[in-house]
């Protein structure tokens, strides 16, 4: 499809690196933005940004119609959506579909089939993929306990609509179910409107590790190798890396099938990531979920394949297919993404918005910032509170963590508070030199050694 | 000096942005004063500097009063249609008085068409947007002279 | 505002390097006064805040007057040493005067020994540097009493 | 040898980018810095900063004496030069050896066979790499008459100790040559203290290209292919990239092996440059003269190599010879470099030091920035103009001319002139985007197409 605009249905960094790339591929583009946004990076690099509405997101940029009739007014012909906002809802593929705008990503039906962790589980079955032991839909707490009789303990019990760690309550005995059962049951109906629950079982020792994908939407299918986001609190990602240095060649390669098997089996279309559960005991890898859309933490993946996720996903917009075969994709070295955020760790993580007063970021070889902010810039209040993602490559593991921590020391941010200190601290932590993580480090190890 | 430059900056910056009409700080070895009315005398001796030359661009429109006129504003990006169906009359005509509750367009986003209430009482001085523009959220569509105005020039 | 904010900041910088006690600036909508005198009144309304914290690092030593003592710097990096040879009596002592060009010690730098001159006359109040030490250029090597004040306090 | 702390003898962005190298490799740094540079990033990165002398270059950073005596005075077991300043000397080379300091570039008898450029010829001469057609010193019009005849116009009438620019003269004609030999002589004379001359045959359509090289001390020598720096104004390089695209595989793979075998012929320690000018017409290149440290443009070769020429520095210094074999070196993608200057160039590129008032750079995938300047940050009038390198890498030659057009745009610089628009302007040239250029073209066809 001959394309030659394209609306920016996000903020922040995300938008601001959609900007660019579609200039990289010569598309003009135009950003929607709240009121808040005016003064915005992504709003003054792109060739047009109109304002939305005002602040709240619910008023802006998650206005399905809102943002479509705004792609529309301005002449643009394909939309992005970037991650969070809008960017997994099939109302919108489906709204974009209709109105002849080619929507950055998969089609509507994908993104159905794939939205709803339940639906997602049946279809990776039928790809042939492993899945963590796991019972359908439950409808009481004595389901639950039957469940967790066959697959034994400790389980999860999770919300089939959820997302971002809530809805989601591990049970260590028969004990826990009751309570457990309830308070998912509770969260998920308050935090999705969909009270829906299941259990799987929980991986003491586990590692978050997922794949990143790429389909042309006609069953050619590629991956960039795999990131390793164990490091999390509250199921919020914090530092990822790839390649996954601490899996066995055999797991890597399984996951690697298993995600394409996957994407080919939905002819899947534009940029996903399939993730999984390492049980790092058995190593054996059991499939999560997929998200169907670019991740936050893409540009690790870019910086050890040196391919341009957002421009592939803009070329398979424009109907030009994959730019490579799995044999041109070669993986070198590793990079690290930290995730910078307006934010107090000392204060419970609360976010911390405000002007930036000093914005003074580390630069040089091997290092990447994806920001949207600068000197002068305004935190707003009401989103998410990144601020930036540093990230480093370097030829080892070993090379990069020393590059970050060097790195993270030297940025400075003045105005606000930020996790930077967090941060140096973490990657300097000697579990994360020599990679002895799990997805509950940071909150079982890493937290508690901060307390003194 | 032992004030930082950062916090100046943020002050001037917070002054900017009130409604203080005149700010006034003294510190160890500064004092700063900064002021709106052109008319308060600044004391000290007079060891003026020639003014910077001032090269910032104008503001945005923001939902101000305007020599006195009242702009009735975009609830959100959206169409912009001046009457209820095509070739029916305008809602609203330039000398028309309105009051709060008086629908004077309509926005339409994807076919929901929402009318959109003048918000104060007066007289329509001005039609700012074509019939069929998009406009913007904050965009102003209408100028209103307020009531006690309008009963001033009546 | 009709003033760019740089520009206001690179005002306040020029100010604070500035030997000016008040510079006075009036725009469009902006009055600045920046004082060094803290006795000088500033008028208008009385909408004072509360004074910003200072929170800056002390200046870095200069080769400023501190107490009324001047200090004698080095011309440039190297070892410090207070007397011609190893087991000679210094050249200087504290308590002793010397004039502008009285040797008050070496500077070596790769064996080639330089000798510093006072610069001023007046009476060496304190030796800064122990012998053999590495000094920094610009790092003061005694404190002098300058020939007034010295006199007066004679 | 174990080394534990380096003398960093340079100021600018080449003091932060040793800085940082030797953070990552585990070493301690000092900064010997002037009194117009205490507040210097590079003073504010390193382990110590001392001041050496006041603010003029000859009474700091140019006193061979006082670096070295900083050097010992501070615990240094080595020293790192950077480019320009000493980074040439043979005598800092070999006080340093003197005083068992290990000097992180050639051995001082290297960079004096290298560093006189008749010398250096001669020694190109014993390896078999081929130059171009030259006298040996003339010494006075008569002789260089002659040596024209022979030759054929135009010819080159340069300084044997020169460099940057500074006595030469183009002599197109018989009659351009008693002037043109009495001011190389005069200029020459002028800038070094030194009149010796040389005359070589002037190629009209030339391009500037060099081979990066690296060399254990040992006789073992890799190169990491090569650089095309043609865009240069009164012989300054302005824009660098790497490869040189323009180059027919044959005239590549000639230049390469020249490198090497001339640096083989001298055991060539460190990193170094060896410089040839390439016959458009001819297809053939001629050796000009070799760089014996690293050189500003060397991150274009990093961007595509991947490697890190600095840390290989320090290795070798180290005593931990090549990290790498011939074979280990691929290249991928292609890297731009642009030299940001604190220079006005409407006002005939006219210094412009001053205070920084906002510092906003382009950020984000494939933009590398070397810089020592920030917000708030003072450049100081007493020495090189260049404030920042900005680097762009991707996958082909057309995407990084792009880039590097929309990062300069993006990049903003407040309180001082720069030739960021300049750049812009050039960089978005047709010629440049062509490839169609040579060591002439910016002087001969970009000026003269900026007057209107």
């Amino acid at each position: 499809m001959a394309l030659s605009r394209v609306f920016v249905a996000n903020r922040g960094e995300i938008a601001v690196r959609v900007v660019r790339a579609c200039r990289a591929r010569g598309l003009e583009s135009v950003v929607g933005v709240s009121d808040a946004d005016r003064e915005s990076l992504a709003a003054a690099l792109a060739d047009r940004a109109v304002v939305l509405g005002p602040a709240p997101a619910r008023d802006s940029y998650l206005d399905t119609n809102l943002v479509v009739h705004a792609a529309k007014a301005t002449g643009c012909d394909a939309l992005h959506p970037g991650y969070g906002f809008l960017s997994e809802s099939p109302v919108l593929a489906r709204l974009c579909e209709r109105e002849g705008i080619a929507f950055v990503g998969p089609r509507a039906e994908t993104i159905e089939r794939l939205g709803d962790k339940l639906a997602a589980r049946a279809v990776a079955g039928e790809a042939g993929v492993a899945i963590v032991p796991g019972s359908g839909e439950i409808r009481s707490a004595a389901e639950a306990l039957t469940f967790a009789g066959s697959a034994g303990y400790p389980v999860l019990i999770k919300a089939s609509a959820g997302g971002g760690g809530r809805g989601m309550f591990v049970a260590r005995a028969e004990v826990d179910i009751e309570e457990g059962f309830e308070r998912a049951s509770e969260e998920a109906r308050a935090a999705f409107g969909d009270g829906a629950l299941f259990a799987e079982r929980f991986v003491e020792d586990a590692r978050h590790v997922e794949v990143q994908i790429m389909g042309d939407g006609a069953g050619e299918v590629v991956h960039y190798g795999e990131r390793d986001c164990s490091v999390q609190r509250r199921f919020q990602k914090v530092v990822e890396e790839a390649p996954a240095a601490a899996l066995p060649p055999r797991a890597r390669s399984s996951i690697h099938d298993a995600a394409c098997r996957l994407a080919r089996h939905l002819d899947y279309r534009s940029a996903g990531t399939v993730e999984f559960l390492y049980d790092v005991a058995r190593e054996e890898a059991y499939f999560i979920e997929a998200n169907v859309r670019i991740q936050v933490e893409h540009p690790v993946t870019e910086e050890v394949t040196g391919v341009d996720l957002i421009e592939e996903q803009l070329r398979i917009a424009q109907g030009g297919g994959l730019s490579v075969t799995q044999e041109d994709i070669a993986l070198a070295g590793h990079a690290i993404e930290c995730r910078i955020n307006a934010e107090a760790p000392e204060r419970g993580f609360a976010p911390s918005p405000g002007l930036i007063d000093a914005w003074c970021p580390p630069a040089g070889r091997g290092i990447r910032i994806d920001s949207h902010c600068r000197a002068g810039a305004f935190v707003p209040p009401f989103y998410d509170s990144m601020i930036a993602k540093l990230i480093v490559r370097a030829g080892s593991r070993t090379e990069a963590v020393e590059r970050m921590g060097s790195a993270l020391a030297e940025f400075r941010i003045d105005g606000i508070a930020t996790n930077l200190a967090f941060q140096e601290r973490l990657v300097r932590h000697p579990d994360f030199a020599a990679n002895r993580l799990n997805t509950r480090w940071l909150e079982d190890v890493f937290m508690p050694s901060l307390v003194h | 000096m032992s004030i930082e430059r950062k916090e100046v900056e943020a002050l001037i910056r917070l002054f900017e942005r009130s409604d203080w009409h005149e700010l006034r700080l003294e510190t160890d070895g500064l004092k700063l004063v900064l002021s709106k009315d052109a008319d308060a005398a600044a004391a000290g001796s007079e060891a003026a500097v020639a003014a910077a030359s001032a090269t910032e661009d104008p503001p945005a429109p923001a939902p101000e009063a305007v020599d006195g006129l009242v702009p009735i504003t975009a609830p959100n990006l959206g169409t912009f249609y001046r009457a209820p169906k095509p070739g029916t009359p305008p809602y609203v005509e330039v000398g028309q008085s309105v009051s709060e509750t008086t629908e004077v367009c309509l926005i339409e986003v994807m076919k929901l068409f929402t009318p959109v209430h003048a918000g104060l009482s007066g007289r329509i001085a001005k039609a700012c947007v074509e019939d069929g523009e998009m406009v913007e959220f904050g965009a102003p569509l209408f100028l209103v002279e307020p009531e006690a105005r309008a009963a001033e020039t009546a």
